[in-house]
């Protein structure tokens, strides 16, 4: 017996259709869409007691309600191309779900019906991490993804999501992808020796030619994040001790601009922590940082006690606010007042506000996610 | 009340049923006829089946009158509702968040409105396609009965008649009022 | 750059090899089994919040320590065969985990080493329903295998795990599987008229012959579980007010022997509940059932208050023991003393023991799962 | 102390990286000849890689002295340990658990025991090849560097050089007394 079965049924039920018709109409269901108007916050989980179901939820900013998810896979990676109404996650799928044939490929959700639209094949050499920024991202014109590989060597898979071309840069020793802002065929990664190694590609994708800065940090005494954030024409990376370290990456060979130390003399024991540890508004020039105390080796990924907001023009903290228990911060790209957090210990989503002293408060919040370690409001 | 709706139809399908089992082998391909005329006889219940394009008013609609009530378990429409509410996942109490496709086939609910004091035939519709939501699981059970009885069955993915059968929430579509005789 | 070339460090690695190297001997790490004499509980959990990912816990029966775990997948099934040293568990996978193509499979594990050892591929009908234990069986001679179909129209595979062959036999209206207890080529299934199918299989697997019974229960008024026990010689179901209809399904057709009602007249309001509402032991004739009061039209699956103990044989309630929040029960094949229980309340599975008077009391649980809802200790 | 040796390995990390980096294309498959000799150095650290007959020797001695905190993400043992203790997953503090198969290649803590007073090298291993377990979930970070220090970053899936890659849960392996120097 299949389904069609029930045809014979037909006659006979419309018989037994309720009454009432007058006065009741019967209601429909639909698909929702999201609104292209809409200002949204993706949130990468990873779901890690259930890894093979990681998900990114997407929510509307202005209340911060769950409007809907992607499916993201095992140690799925995001990023959003706002520009062209895509979402693109990079992930892993196995043949039977835990086991089998390992098949690697970005796909490419429509970002108001939510569905795959695309899926693009890549490398099975992705680093299957958590889903920090700097481990996929795309060029400056939107034209380029640059997915991070770890076998545990690691090298960066260029891909063109159009016509599906891929090219692979070894990167021995370097982790993390930083676009340059203003060169579409150009990128650079931090690299274990203190040296920032540059990448320019070919247009056509065939080669790609690195350079090696010079030693612009101390990977031992004083690590960067791999997280980065950038102002209107230089990288901005943040050290574990709590120096900002401004970088120039436009150039065939990144050069250090400044360092700012933004721990004052009184606040000896303070320190930068989480996954995503800070955001910059990249016109005002202000760094908002997620900073605890009683700082100490292995401290480094710690939730916050405040957010500290320093002015990196005038290299001067201008406020700290009481924040607890956040792990990744990230700044409207719509409004540059309003800042989303993760909050891993009560797992919330949190909506702050900035105000104009640089002072951070919460303004919302969203019970949601399990292990989540990555906000973004691209839109 | 409703029990007797239920009983009808539940003899309806078993006496299908048992038709279909004697003539098995001709029953293939035979749902796009009926899915043409804009029908489905699912489980025992017959469910409007309403083109797509009606699809964003129905949600339209459902947003401009928000029930305070519907991301609750003990919202009246959940009587029978065993699964996640759209509701809490991107959707509304008919609608499906984006991404996901409302089931083909579903079970069937006599839920009591406690403002008109009516009793309400609910389809409860899985949506489908997308990964399970894992927000506001309720489990209710008036009227359900083991799989015996399929169109009033809860425990089961009512995702399987579609092409994507991934389960993600459940809607309840009001599709009757029930009969008081 | 692979991770072959990390043999470039392999003559300076030595050098830098930690010394104190006589005193300290490093410590290897290695696969765990399970001892083939081990008392086993399986615990299937559909994981309803990621049910891509269930899975099925193997836990000691001694103590409930937790031994591993099999991949369960979407809406899987399992069923043990302690005598092969088998568990099979019937799944979904889907090409790209929630979307593509849908791939119906039976997964043969080894029992010590928690291995898939084989992979028999089957209709992509099955339902995809919580694991109720009579959704899925074997033969009583342990040779075949019993699928439960939906489409939503039912139908039964019948599946040989060794050669791989298979029938369906349409089951229209009818849910619930239950072989012969003596007849390895016979099944029966429950009806929604009241009455209950038999097949009998030929032994080639070319085709099952059908009888129906009498009306033997009333599906509108009093419907009975679709969990079912055993005795020695008869099959016991159990119905939603509380009756006991033992019935022989050892005949080309079912017949009722039977009817019991296990509430007293001073306990008006107490009925049955769960998921997997009662186990019987076998020889002693001793049905063992979860109840809860105040019962209403859609209570019948609550947690319990109670076990009730109810001696079939002498058709008497033998005791009522305290036992809150229990929704599935089943007695150790080993040590007829020995239950044990799922508690999604507090999501623990729980080991009871009975006394003499067939008094029941909790002696040990762990807090393990998360909506699980069938156990099984077969072995 | 322990930084010592850990910056000595990453220097030599990064010059095995530098020189892999000029010569990729001729470096496939020299995997087997670096596994054949029984020691596999990974991710900057050397590890022993032991035949497998002598998995349930080394299973059997932890079951003998059973550790009262090994179920404790405070259990000294677990200082850099970001992931399922496998311990609570049906193995043990260095053994995975049934059907599991330990990582190829793996990261590096060094932690204090505080009976002897020692540091020792950690390998932390996941175990490969099981969805994943989901209980006792630690997140352990001393000595814990970003990825350009692969060899002591525990943000990733040390699964990723194994056929299967899946990951279950993570071990902690004794394999050297730090260089108190």
């Amino acid at each position: 017996m299949r389904s069609s079965s029930f045809i014979s049924l037909l006659g006979l039920a419309l018989m037994l259709r309720p009454c009432a018709a007058a006065e009741f109409k019967p209601e429909a269901t639909s698909s929702s869409t999201i609104p292209a108007t809409m200002n949204r916050v993706y949130v990468a989980d990873p779901a890690l007691p259930h890894m093979v179901d990681g998900r990114v939820y997407v929510l509307d900013a202005s209340d911060l309600s769950l409007k809907g998810m992607l499916e993201a896979g095992f140690a799925g990676m995001m990023v959003a191309a706002p520009d062209k109404h895509r979402v693109y996650v990079a992930t892993t799928f196995y043949e039977r779900l835990t086991r089998g044939k390992r098949t690697d490929v970005i796909q490419v959700f429509d970002d108001q019906t939510l569905k795959v639209i695309d899926e693009i094949p890549i490398l099975t050499r992705r680093a299957q991490a958590l889903g920090y920024r700097s481990l996929f991202q795309r060029s400056s014109d939107g034209r380029l993804l640059f997915i991070q590989n770890a076998t545990p060597a690691t090298s960066v898979s260029i891909v063109d999501p159009d016509s599906k071309r891929q090219l692979e840069a070894p990167a021995p020793g370097c982790f993390g992808i930083y676009p340059a802002l203003s060169t579409p065929l150009r990128f650079s990664t931090l690299c274990g020796d203190g040296t920032v190694g540059t990448y320019t590609i070919t247009a056509n994708l065939r080669s790609a030619d690195r350079k090696v800065s010079g030693k612009l940090f101390d990977a031992g005494a004083d690590p960067l994040f791999i997280h980065a954030e950038h102002d209107q024409d230089s990288y901005i990376f943040l050290s574990f001790k709590g120096k900002l370290l401004r970088a120039s990456l436009e150039g065939e060979r990144a050069t250090a601009i400044e360092t700012l130390d933004i721990i004052p003399a009184d606040a000896t024991g303070w320190a930068p922590g989480g996954y995503q540890p800070f955001a910059v508004d990249a016109k005002a020039k202000i760094a908002y940082i997620l900073m605890h105390s009683d700082d100490k080796d292995g401290a480094h990924k710690n939730p916050s006690a405040e957010i500290w907001s320093y002015d990196i023009g005038n290299k001067r903290l201008l406020a700290r606010s009481p924040a607890a228990n956040l792990t990744s911060l990230t700044l409207s790209a719509v409004d540059p007042t309003v800042l989303f957090a993760i909050n891993p210990v009560d797992q919330k989503i949190e909506r702050l506000t900035i105000d104009a002293t640089g002072k951070v408060s919460r303004s919302a919040d969203i019970k949601l996610g399990e292990t989540a370690a990555l906000v973004e409001a691209p839109r | 009340m409703s029990d007797i709706i239920i009983d009808r139809l539940m003899a309806a399908f078993d006496r299908a049923a048992e038709l279909a089992f004697r003539r098995s082998a001709q029953s293939i391909g035979r749902r796009s006829a009926l899915s043409g005329i804009g029908k489905l006889l699912v489980g025992g219940a017959l469910l409007p089946v309403l083109p797509f394009d009606r699809s964003g008013q129905a949600h339209a609609q459902g947003a401009s009158k928000p029930d305070a009530n519907e991301a609750s378990c003990d919202y009246w429409r959940y009587c029978a509702l065993d699964g996640f509410l759209c509701s809490c996942c991107g959707g509304s109490v008919s609608s499906c968040p984006p991404g996901a496709e409302p089931s083909k086939v579903t079970w069937v609910g006599t839920c009591h409105n406690p403002v008109d004091g009516k009793d309400y035939l609910v389809s409860y519709n899985d949506c489908c396609g997308k990964t399970t939501c894992g927000r506001c699981l309720c489990n209710g059970n008036v009227g359900e009965r083991p799989g015996y009885r399929m169109g009033v069955h809860n425990d089961i993915n009512w995702c399987m008649a579609n092409t994507q059968s991934m389960y993600h929430c459940t809607v309840s579509v009001l599709v009757g009022v029930a009969d008081k005789k």
